[in-house]
């Protein structure tokens, strides 16, 4: 099986194939023998080379979030025969922000139209006793405010549009 | 030794409540956990002998109703109320109405709890006591008052909730334009967290050190001190780290501050444990800032160190007992060193995390306690503290004790949702801590600490990690494609039922 | 502080290689664990930073090999080895290997383990040195020397392995008419455990107690101890409970056979840790019985009452270290508990229970430590020791130890194989023990302790828990029916798709 | 749904329905309404009268072990339309004695035919370092031995039948 994988800036080429209980990963020809054991739901114990890790790997979509004791790299993988970077890269239009945690809107601080600047914020949400406002991640303008203060909102929920 | 009650309740909710539960179980008292909906599953209801609901998950309607709480006490015959920490534990209405009620409250006098939770007026009662405290104001009534004070004692200038604690309704103030909207926010959080929107304002003193010292006193005049923890390493003003001894404080500092602060108990008829916190100028000066009325989080690393269980001596005390130990039998040994483990994203100025864990795994060998109060499969609730568990290392010294808690976090796994223990990691090998370099702007000063970083070793790890899971994912599906493909497929038999078709 | 080694071996398995690397990764020392082709999820496997196969389950054939471990040490450039317990830890021939491989043993020379090893020798050492050991036999050769022996001693005797330990080859006699076939079980046991069949007769000392003092030595000719470790709660001549100060021992007793044992130490050019094993008579009197050259099982009673790191100084003594601490320095503070959690069921006379752990609950909170060398998931391998875990509880006093003991053992969950937890929970609240009446024969005289008790009221708890299990299992089980039923059940499918019948 | 519970010598009858999210549960005409969670396989959270307990619940056919904290209890069920005890308990005829652990067979102490008394050794099997005697649970006469010496057995593996 053959796929890339993009680590922050750097893409790497990869095959991988069984080799009795052990994997062959190919990282941009270079193999390895890996001893990988699943001990848990999205756990592993990974030897290879003669050292030792326990990670867990937890994905989400294309997007694997590796974490290694205190260390964390999000590995995102893509089909070989797609595009790779561009593939797992291209993004465009109205971007939605999302709420990052289930809590109580307190403020709105935007309405339809309003121009912002990146970091500047959107919406004061309430959890865990805390006042936390959800920044723009980029400058833009506000196509729509998709909730009002007082409402209970899930993770993921919709608080903004931009454009 | 006869235990000092038989029954205890326990009107707190995660780790604290566990904590006093382990406490009571050891002193052979039974307990009564109280709970809201949102922590049926909680693990202070698994773990206490009883257990009984109290009310919808906001803390208002639950874990701060007086009433409910004592009629659980009532029901259940507990004769004490321990209250933990947050939640009533600063609330002398709450005392008085325990004993009213006839309970016992495992806590100090609701006459000493109201003179000194009130930060306005310890501080008058400091002063008249002669300690030192920072230049501050009186309560604020509005902007214009707020900006005159501001002024006068000169920027920057921290705005601090009268009634609060633990840093909410706390904010600092370092030109007069920005006064009007912090004290509104200021004034906002204090309102929704202490139900009184009364703040004041502070003198702001830069590179100060959070000392604050440990006493306990019983209801016979005597009082001791367990020396100082140091707890600069802070985000919102909320303590992250804390540490016994400091690294600043020397033996003669220490019976200095500690005799100021047994002073300042008994200024206010103080009984049971308390907390005198103090700030530490960069040129050595202490300046009295509040006296926590309460156990604290925090409580473990002088337990650790003094060899002593400041629970039990609480619960102790509120029976009546004699403090078992005179201030020369406590003598310090060695280092401790807490960190919060709290469910919120560094990376994202500790934006709030919650969500349901995955799995975990606590750390184990020498020198760790692990003081948790969630589990794998718990649901962390979006209504309370975000704390999930403290890690304490001992050692024999302070870099002992910060090795065995780098070792204690790379063993410590919770998996599912965002955690402060990789910034704890990066905190505890960093050469500015491990220096003892420390001051409240700690993270200010080393926002480094905040994302985690990278070794281009590990992303090797990591590519093989996820190739793997990836591969085996893939295996995976085409394994139940290829599965369904061979037989044909379940649509041929929905087709067959839908057509009526019968063996 | 730099550290002592860059890479360690850990020649050892299970919790104590897992202690081991613990101490190295505080140290900032790498690890390299080995492993047998049973131990591939081993814990000591997935907390190094290396791992090396080195055979097949059995441990003739891996942990026991020193050629195997010597070539992984060279394939990894381990610069020291630390044995652990059991296994090669006592084998002067590995130590031997060692220093001929230019690779430190992490323990003492080989002459000290050689001469302490054999136990006939060690004897002989010790009554020159003047220090009292029991009355007892050269190595018998047959069964008729036996008897004469056993006779001139006078009955009862205990049968020990010359090259043994932990009780293994060892057998108590009370006739001449089961000396013979009890020389076999011993003589086999021993040949099979040690590869050396010699035995010997001792006097076997009525209700004694197992007192044993720790002692550190230095390669610069200081040496010192910490204390006693009791440790007379056995089955099978094996430790199940121990504890650190002895209830029977003052200071000092603790001065005269801390002294006693120094002496021994010294008199075989001891270095590195090591224990003097005694039996103290009912009437107060003290027998050598061995020197373990060697860390101990129970040491983390030590560490805890005495606020040392006995692993590490082992490694910085074998860097060349001097003992940072005199005596004097060496203070103790209140007590310690371990109980060894163990695979075997009690009530069967502990025979071993080797399994599969469905799931594993560690306790938390103050004064607790947890040694793991297993965890949820893992297969306990029946090839190896049945310990699965080390639970060590601090207090104040012995009475706190145990009350802790008591609460950290209702909190420890180990599911899907039979435990020693409940047993352990017996013996910390029967009154014999908490009056400190102990002998090695404990078990016998209270032989209730072996069998779970009733208690009526959590029979109820039983039913109603047993009858919501079978009543959701055969909810699921009707759910099942009922789907398949309203569907028409695969059947139709299966004889559609054998028809050749495609939509 | 009606069973019948025996705990040692005792017989409980016992009817359970669901309520909401909790269970009714009669014993012997008493009722009691449980919060029952299941927090794992195997492993509940259980509220009742005010009262908490975890207790983990390992089901071996009819026989439930029933664990709190350090005590354990066998529940033994059986549908109340049959016997009860009687059902539960009737068995005759020969016996095997299986290996309760895994191990290596090292001494075959009886043969067929041998007349043994209860507890009289029949099987020593190594298993964890240790000799362990695998005694007969009545009186009885050895009908056939089923392992030698240097055998390995499973649990459950049949050693002896005793008749």
């Amino acid at each position: 099986m053959k796929f890339k994988a993009c680590v922050g800036e750097t893409d790497y080429e990869i095959v991988v194939t069984r080799l009795d209980a052990d994997y062959v990963v190919t990282i941009d020809g270079v193999e390895h023998i890996v001893d990988a054991r699943k001990l848990e739901a999205d756990f592993y114990s990974i030897l290879y080379e003669g050292k030792s890790y326990e990670v867990s790997v937890e994905s989400v979509g294309a997007k694997y979030l590796v974490r290694h004791g205190a260390y964390e790299q999000i590995v995102e993988l893509a089909d070989a025969s797609r595009g790779g970077r561009e593939e797992l890269r291209k993004r465009s239009g109205p971007e939605s922000i999302d709420s990052v945690m289930p809590g109580k809107v307190v403020r709105v601080l935007v309405e339809p139209g309003t121009e912002v600047q990146a970091g500047q914020g959107l919406v004061v949400i309430e959890a865990m006793k805390m006042e936390n406002e959800i920044g723009a991640p980029r400058a833009g303008r506000v196509k729509s405010v998709d909730v009002k203060p007082g409402q209970n909102v899930e993770t993921g929920a919709q608080l903004v549009v931009l454009e | 030794m006869a235990a000092p009650f038989r029954k205890l309740l326990i009107a707190n909710r995660g780790e604290i409540a566990v904590r006093v539960i382990r406490a009571c179980h050891e002193m052979g008292i039974r307990t009564v956990a109280v709970y809201s909906e949102a922590d049926r599953d909680a693990l202070h209801v698994r773990f206490a002998h009883e257990a009984y609901l109290i009310g919808p998950p906001p803390s208002s309607e639950s874990y701060l109703r007086i009433d409910k709480i004592l009629d659980v006490a009532k029901r259940s015959g507990a004769e004490a109320i321990h209250p933990g920490y947050g939640f009533l534990s600063e609330n002398d209405e709450f005392s008085r109405a325990c004993r009213d009620a006839g309970v016992v409250f495992v806590g100090p006098p609701p006459e000493a709890m109201e003179a000194m939770g009130d930060k306005v007026r310890s501080r008058e009662l400091m002063m008249k006591a002669g300690v030192a405290v920072v230049p501050g104001s009186p309560p604020l009534t509005d902007a214009g008052e707020a900006v005159a004070y501001a002024e006068k004692i000169g920027y920057p200038v921290l705005l601090k909730a009268s009634a609060g604690g633990g840093g909410k309704g706390m904010r600092v103030v370092r030109t007069s334009a920005e006064l009007p909207s912090l004290l509104a926010q200021a004034q906002g959080e204090a309102r929704s967290s202490f139900g009184d929107a009364t703040v004041f304002l502070e003198k702001y003193v830069d590179r100060p050190r959070h000392i604050e010292v440990q006493i306990l006193a019983d209801a016979h005049g005597n009082c001791i001190h367990l020396g100082e923890r140091e707890c600069s390493i802070q985000r919102r003003h909320q303590k992250l780290i804390e540490e016994s001894p400091s690294p600043v404080i020397d033996a003669a500092t220490r019976a200095e501050i500690g005799a100021m602060a047994v002073k300042a108990a008994m200024a206010c008829g103080y009984v049971s444990a308390g907390t005198v916190e103090m700030l530490r100028g960069a040129n050595g000066s202490f300046y009295f800032m509040e006296m926590n009325t309460r156990l604290q989080v925090e409580h473990p690393v002088t337990e650790m160190v003094y060899g002593v269980d400041l629970v039990k001596a609480m619960i102790e005390i509120a029976a009546g007992a004699k403090l078992p130990w005179t201030q020369n039998q406590i003598v310090p040994r060695g280092h401790a060193i807490e960190c919060r483990i709290i469910a919120e994203d560094p990376s994202r100025n500790f934006m709030p995390a919650p969500g349901t864990i995955r799995a975990l795994r606590g750390p184990g060998g020498p020198g760790v306690r692990y003081d948790g109060g969630v589990y794998g499969g718990f649901t962390v609730p979006v209504h309370y503290d975000p704390m999930l568990a403290k890690l304490i290392t001992w050692g024999a010294d302070r870099d002992e004790a910060a090795a065995r808690m780098t070792r204690a976090l790379d063993e410590l796994r919770v998996d599912g949702v965002k955690t402060s223990i990789a910034f704890h990691h990066r905190v505890m090998t960093h050469p500015a801590f491990l220096a003892g370099d420390l001051h409240t702007g700690f993270l200010e000063e080393h926002p480094e600490l905040l994302s985690p970083g990278t070794d281009p070793w590990l992303s090797e790890v990591a590519v093989l990690a996820a190739a793997v899971a990836h591969f085996r994912r893939s295996e995976q599906l085409s394994l139940r494609g290829t599965k369904s493909g061979t037989s044909g497929g379940s649509s041929g038999w929905k087709r067959g039922a839908r057509d009526g078709w019968r063996p």
